[in-house]
């Protein structure tokens, strides 16, 4: 990579940053206006006994909780922006420090899934892309289908059914953190299933496949193929490159929602579980946090798209 | 051969004057740019103006890129102008309020370029000149009939192909549906953006000859669009040859060709007929190494000059790149027009 | 077969399924040519007359289904004749119903891999192309520096990155492309369709090939730009001298540059010869489709006068309709009443009438 | 080895042609498995509705617990509580059936609106129409409805309101990139050039002629996530709660007993969900091919 091309990258960077931060704003006001609206003004209850980040603009009242809705939501995003995202109501610690106890559970679990459904999809894409329709493409595509359409957290319970009468593993409550004594099935299973189960990868197979049928079809391959190169070499970076980070990028926030039902499956420790059981408890700071956490790494995701997508396209560069 | 047309232009009225035309567009670009206003500006249009008589056809012609399409556009205002008046029969178009401007869309049509994006892949035949007929005014089912053959015949278009959809129609099927729209709506006046590209050698004939018969016909006025010179030359009554964005030679056709005083027009001419035409051009016309330059920017001073081979073969004089002198359109006799310092 | 022959195509034909309609479309029905060394084969024809899929054909590049069913494509190169369509016959079988292919069965995959073996190490080694729209034919995510080191590297003895770089720049100032060493770093957006055309070209030459296709290089360019590639092209066959099978619609082009030309029409030859003789209007020996695209094109004394122009009538052949007799027939202005019943019902055949020059109608038969 | 057939030396036009013959066989399948699923589940609801069900659903039958399918008077089965399977499976469709459909109504509705208004007219409005689009889709779909869920404890409908409105940048999206596309094409601008309004222009030749398929095929998969939403939800207890019956609520009943080895049970609504959510896949990918003409033209 030359110097030369950095600099638009870098522009691009600053400039998805700069949407990025705005999108959140926008993030935590959404959250903000539905539990505004909520009724039993949870959220004048949450600012209670919060160091405000704007306490001294003279908004607040006696109690220090500011009574205007803007007030309530400028106090908030101050807080949040400094860290403080409250604390849970049910145990009483602080929410981020809750939150990223368990986050990497979560992110263990969602980056493995992707894994395992690009894994299967992909293979499958690229054939049909190159041979058609055939005996052998037909049946994988149906399959995808079929995975694509099983209820997640039915094949939790055949997976965790088939290991324990299969291999005596018993998964349940077992945690990416707490045990390590049983071998790496029961860190797999979560994982395999989510990534088969999350309902993606026929979309995915289908995506690949029309954006790499499209690209084997442009002009520049054929001149590639006429001169002697590769097929695949050729149609790599628009056909593979940019709709595979298009794709991990799209995907994040389906394989977060089905990582709520898996985590609940396996008992697994994760952001989907804690933010399950404050919906159960109505614990609203945690849930708020998993919300606004769980948009951050979704927008990170589309930052990396956007990068990849300017450093592989000279055109991007220049639009 | 037939005996050439003589057509007495000095007594009909003049049906569209366009006095200078201009389109700029506008290109945003970097950070949040949406909400910011500094945009670099290209001249598409750059101050064209001209005028057609009624019975009659003038040519535009110029490389792709140089604003023919867009001049054509803006006359039935598919884009809005940037500056510059439109008057069509006599009264001034620029201004009219949407719902006034239907009646001049009556009168004025224009064929599509592209033959396959032109006609809705999804409608039949029938159904889109029936869409035609039917736009202003609510004729009778026996009517629209009547109208559809009329149009059919008129553009010789086989009635078998009126149930087709359009892919299931050849290029000249599709010009020809494309034409027979333009007049069902009783068009005066018809742009034509190049007719008679993407079609065969044998089909562009049909087209030509079509388009030249109904001239006859119903008394049209065309504004002729085309690239290639040949063809321009052979439909039009006087001809304008854009560089650019703007006219760099205009005058009646036959001149143009037989005595082209601007440089670019030799060159354009000469790029088209056969070699002996080649051949008997001056040396320094038909040299190979003037190189391609952006399209986009004009140059200052005279647009041409840097591709220009007088402007090389004179030792680059400044007065062809000096900003403040760039070349007007100046009679040189005839009605003949040049916008050039050093005309041929 | 003389020694001198590149390439020699027998009875080729290429036919598509159309799905949707249940048809073949006929795009090469029968084609026979043949091109010699150094010379230049014009190969001029409408839309659809199937010259491009002759192209394809050659290199193996005919991807849509079933594409070539029958023919030899022989290729010769340093002394070896190689048939590119080796055992193809074992890959389809088919049936005739009143000697038309109406049933067909192929291995398409098989045959795939069959011909891509066939023309390893001659695709892009012996045999180059230049297609149309530039622009869209280069790979937008390369640097055309980096295209043509690439074709250098594969198809030339050089296999040093610095070595082909210095040979790419040296083919681009071969091609006339302004500021060579810029262009190296160059992606083809935000160049000219001229500049592309020259760097595909520039590419296609420097694998140093012993046939060049050369499938519509000037169409969809301005013609100003047009007129410099033929020039370039014109100096490049003086300078470097390669064969050269030269597709276009454009019969200026052709006859600025070819040596013989071949006209096709609704997927076959209808006459090939010397190009002084095939464009001349004043041969002996015309075939009446060749004089009507003649007559069609305005020349200048037509423009002139604003003459009518001689269009030919009807439209150009539907290749899925092919007519039993002459594929010309239906648009034919010398058709009389002698011969009128073979033409309707007899394909004439293929038939040398002088020394190089053959001619497909039933005027000059007998 | 492919086969290939000209039937006949006289070619038909193509628009004569019936439709099965103009499109890919397997599409022919996806479609036809498709609509018969969505057949069966129209029929089932229309039959839940009506309280026309072969055993009264919340009857329980001491005598007959977790019976296998094929049992004489219960087809499918019996669960846990010796309720009927089938009986269940059916009624379980009132679950999602109308607030999926009022999700699939908003999300098209303001969806559509929304495309329109940013393809055709562009400017700050897509800008604006971009930022909301992305806004929405940062949200995980099922988190922002368990902060939902947790602030209103709302009903199905409710839920599914917000579903529709998650759902709106979607569609809006697939019609905005139609119009773009559209609108490079000539004959939208020909149709200016004819004097056609703006409102025909856009309902006839943007939306009639080519957004409709779009638009069913968005329908068929937005079926599909209520089901996948509806089911979910139910499963982890948020949804619709015992003893009505979801298809969800009744996997996630029935997988007490899994372990155990009474697959059938927490089985037979998964399979259920399973086929609906395949067929409405199917029926949305087939339709999508033989309505776009993407193959065999």
């Amino acid at each position: 990579m030359k110097f030369t091309s950095i600099r638009p990258i870098a522009f691009t960077l600053a400039r998805e940053l700069v949407i990025t931060a705005l999108l959140l704003v926008g993030v935590s006001f959404v959250v903000f206006v539905i539990l505004y609206s909520a009724p039993g003004d949870p959220f004048a209850l949450l600012l209670q006994g919060q160091v405000s980040a704007v306490q001294n603009s003279g908004i607040h009242d006696s109690l220090g909780v500011p009574t205007t809705w803007y007030g309530q939501y400028l106090s908030w995003l101050g807080n949040i922006s400094t860290g403080n995202f409250g604390t849970s109501i049910r145990t009483g610690l602080p929410v981020l420090a809750e939150i990223v106890r368990v986050a990497i559970n979560t992110l263990y679990l969602t980056i493995g899934a992707m894994l395992i459904t690009l894994a299967v999809a992909i293979p499958i894409a690229l054939m049909s892309a190159r041979q058609g329709t055939t005996a052998v493409t037909w049946p994988l595509t149906i399959f995808a289908y079929v995975i694509s359409a099983l209820p997640v957290f039915w094949l939790g319970y055949i997976a965790i059914y088939i290991s324990t009468h299969k291999f005596g593993y018993f998964p349940i409550t077992v945690g990416y953190s707490s045990s390590k004594s049983l071998g790496f099935i029961p860190f797999l299973l979560p994982i395999a299933v989510l990534g088969l189960g999350n309902g993606t990868i026929s979309e995915v197979v289908r995506y690949l496949r029309e954006e790499m049928e499209r690209v084997f079809a442009e002009d520049y391959i054929r001149t590639a193929v006429a001169k002697g190169g590769s097929i695949w070499k050729h149609s790599f970076k628009e056909g593979f490159l940019i709709p595979i980070t298009q794709i991990i990028a799209s995907k994040i926030p389906f394989i977060l929602g089905g990582a709520v039902v898996v985590e609940q499956v396996f008992n697994w420790p994760g952001m989907g579980r804690m933010a399950w059981q404050a919906a159960q408890d109505r614990d609203y700071p945690i849930i708020m946090g998993v919300v606004i956490l769980a948009a951050v790494i979704v927008r990170m995701g589309s930052l990396l798209q956007r990068v990849v997508y300017v450093m592989v396209n000279p055109r991007a560069s220049q639009e | 051969m037939e005996k050439p047309e003589e057509k007495s232009i000095t007594v009909s009225r003049t049906i569209l004057e366009v006095e200078d035309l201009k389109k700029h567009f506008t290109q945003r670009r970097g950070l949040l740019s949406a909400f910011r206003e500094d945009e670099s500006v290209i001249p598409a249009v750059d101050g064209v103006s001209f005028y057609i008589r009624e019975n009659e056809t003038m040519g535009l012609v110029g490389e792709s890129g140089c604003g023919k399409t867009t001049v054509g556009r803006a006359i039935l205002r598919l884009t809005p102008l940037t500056s510059g008046r439109v008057i069509f029969d006599g009264n001034d178009i620029t201004d009219l309020p949407a719902d006034k401007f239907l009646d001049v869309r009556k009168q004025m049509q224009m064929i599509f370029q592209d033959l396959d994006a032109a006609l809705n892949p999804k409608m039949r035949i029938r159904a889109i000149l029936k869409e035609a007929t039917t736009v202003f005014g609510r004729p009778s089912d026996a009517e629209v009939d009547r109208r559809i053959d009329e149009l059919s015949e008129q553009v010789n278009l086989k009635p078998a192909k009126l149930t087709s959809y359009p892919h299931e129609l050849s290029g000249g099927e599709k010009r020809r549906v494309g034409i027979a729209r333009a007049l069902a709506v009783g068009a005066r006046f018809l742009v034509a953006d190049e007719p008679t590209s993407a079609l065969d050698v044998s089909i562009q004939a049909q087209i030509v000859n079509l388009l030249r018969g109904l001239q006859r016909e119903l008394s049209l006025s065309y504004l002729f669009i085309s690239h290639d010179l040949r063809i321009v030359e052979l439909m039009s009554h006087k001809v304008a040859v854009m560089y650019l964005g703007r006219i760099v030679e205009m005058g009646l056709s036959g001149r143009i060709v037989n005595n082209p005083r601007h440089p670019y027009t030799k060159i354009l001419w000469s790029s088209l007929v056969e070699k002996q035409t080649m051949e008997a051009s001056p040396a320094f016309l038909t040299r190979t190494d003037w190189g391609v330059f952006d399209f986009e920017r004009p140059a200052a001073g005279c647009r041409f000059a840097p591709r220009c081979p007088i402007y090389i073969e004179r030792g680059k004089p400044d007065i062809c790149t000096n900003p403040d002198s760039e070349p007007e359109l100046v009679d040189v006799g005839d009605t003949h027009k040049v916008a050039c310092h050093f005309p041929l | 077969m003389s020694e001198n022959t590149v390439l020699k195509i027998q009875d080729l034909r290429t036919y598509f399924f159309s799905r949707s309609k249940q048809v073949f479309i006929r795009s090469v029905d029968g084609v026979d040519l043949q091109v010699n060394r150094g010379e230049t084969l014009g190969i001029v024809g409408e839309s659809g007359s199937g010259k491009s899929v002759t192209a394809l054909s050659v290199t193996g590049l005919v991807t849509a289904e079933p594409g070539v069913i029958t023919g030899t494509i022989e290729f010769t190169s340093n002394g070896v004749t190689k048939n590119l369509l080796q055992g193809l016959e074992d890959f389809v079988t088919f049936e005739t119903v009143d000697g038309r292919i109406m049933t067909l069965e192929k291995d398409n995959r098989g045959w795939q891999k069959n011909v891509d073996r066939l023309v390893h190490r001659i695709r892009g080694q012996e045999i180059s192309m230049i297609f149309q729209n530039p622009r869209v034919s280069m790979n937008p995510f390369m640097t055309i520096g980096k295209q043509i080191t690439e074709s250098i590297m594969l198809n030339t003895a050089i296999k040093n990155a610095a070595e082909a770089t210095d040979k790419a720049r040296y083919w681009l100032e071969q091609v006339k492309i302004d500021s060579p060493n810029l262009r190296l770093e160059n992606f083809p957006y935000g160049l000219s369709g001229g500049m592309c055309q020259r760097a595909m070209i520039a590419m296609a030459l420097s694998s140093e090939p012993s046939l060049l296709i050369a499938d519509e290089p000037t169409t969809g360019l301005d013609s100003t730009i047009q007129s410099k590639i033929v020039d370039l092209l014109v100096e490049l066959k003086e300078q470097v001298g390669v064969t050269t099978m030269l597709i276009s619609h454009d019969i200026n082009i052709i006859s600025r540059l070819a040596d013989n030309v071949a006209v096709m029409y609704g997927g076959s030859v209808m006459e090939s010869g010397p190009v002084e003789r095939i464009l001349a209007k004043d041969d002996e020996y015309k075939h009446p489709y060749t004089a009507a695209l003649l007559e069609s094109i305005p020349d200048e004394e037509h423009i002139k006068l604003k003459g009518h122009l001689k269009a030919i009538e009807g439209d150009v052949l539907d290749t899925v309709n092919i007519p039993d007799g002459c594929r010309f027939y239906s648009r034919c202005n010398r058709v009389h009443a002698k011969i009128e019943d073979k033409c309707r019902h007899t394909e004439p055949d293929l038939r040398e009438i002088s020394e190089g020059r053959l001619i497909r109608c039933w005027l000059y038969l007998n | 080895m492919r086969k290939y057939r000209q039937e006949s030396i006289k070619v038909v036009d193509f628009s004569d042609l019936p439709f099965w013959k103009k499109t890919d066989r397997k599409d022919l399948i996806y479609v036809g498995y498709g609509l018969i699923i969505l057949t069966l589940v129209v029929v089932s609801y229309i039959l839940g509705a009506l309280q026309f069900l072969p055993h009264d659903p919340q009857e329980i039958n001491m005598d007959l617990l977790m019976a296998p399918p094929g049992t004489a008077g219960h087809i499918l089965g019996t669960d846990f509580m010796g309720r009927d399977i089938l009986s269940r499976l059916i009624l379980g469709i009132q679950a999602y059936f109308l607030p999926g459909l009022l999700a699939i109504t908003i999300a098209l509705v303001f969806g559509t609106f929304v495309g329109i208004l940013s393809g055709y007219w562009g400017g700050h409005i897509d800008t604006v129409v971009n930022y909301f689009s992305n806004l929405v889709d940062s949200f995980p779909r099922l988190v922002i409805i368990l902060l939902v869920v947790a602030a209103f404890k709302p009903s199905m409908f409710f839920i599914m309101i917000v579903v529709g409105i998650t759902n709106i940048p979607v569609v809006g999206l697939l019609i905005k990139d139609k119009v773009l596309f559209l609108k490079q094409k000539n004959y939208i601008e020909a149709a200016t050039a004819l004097g056609l309004s703006n409102r025909v222009i856009i309902l006839k030749h943007i939306l009639w002629y080519n957004c409709r398929s779009v638009l069913i095929i968005q329908a068929t998969l937005g079926l599909a996530e209520a089901i996948l939403i509806e089911s979910s939800l139910s499963y982890l207890g948020f949804g619709v709660q015992e003893p009505v019956p979801s298809w969800g609520n009744m996997v996630q009943a029935g997988s007490n007993y899994l372990m155990q080895g009474n697959f059938w049970p927490s089985t037979a609504p998964a399979l259920a969900i399973l086929f609906t959510i395949m067929g409405l896949h199917l029926l949305g990918d087939g339709l999508n091919n033989i309505l776009e003409w993407k193959r065999g033209s």
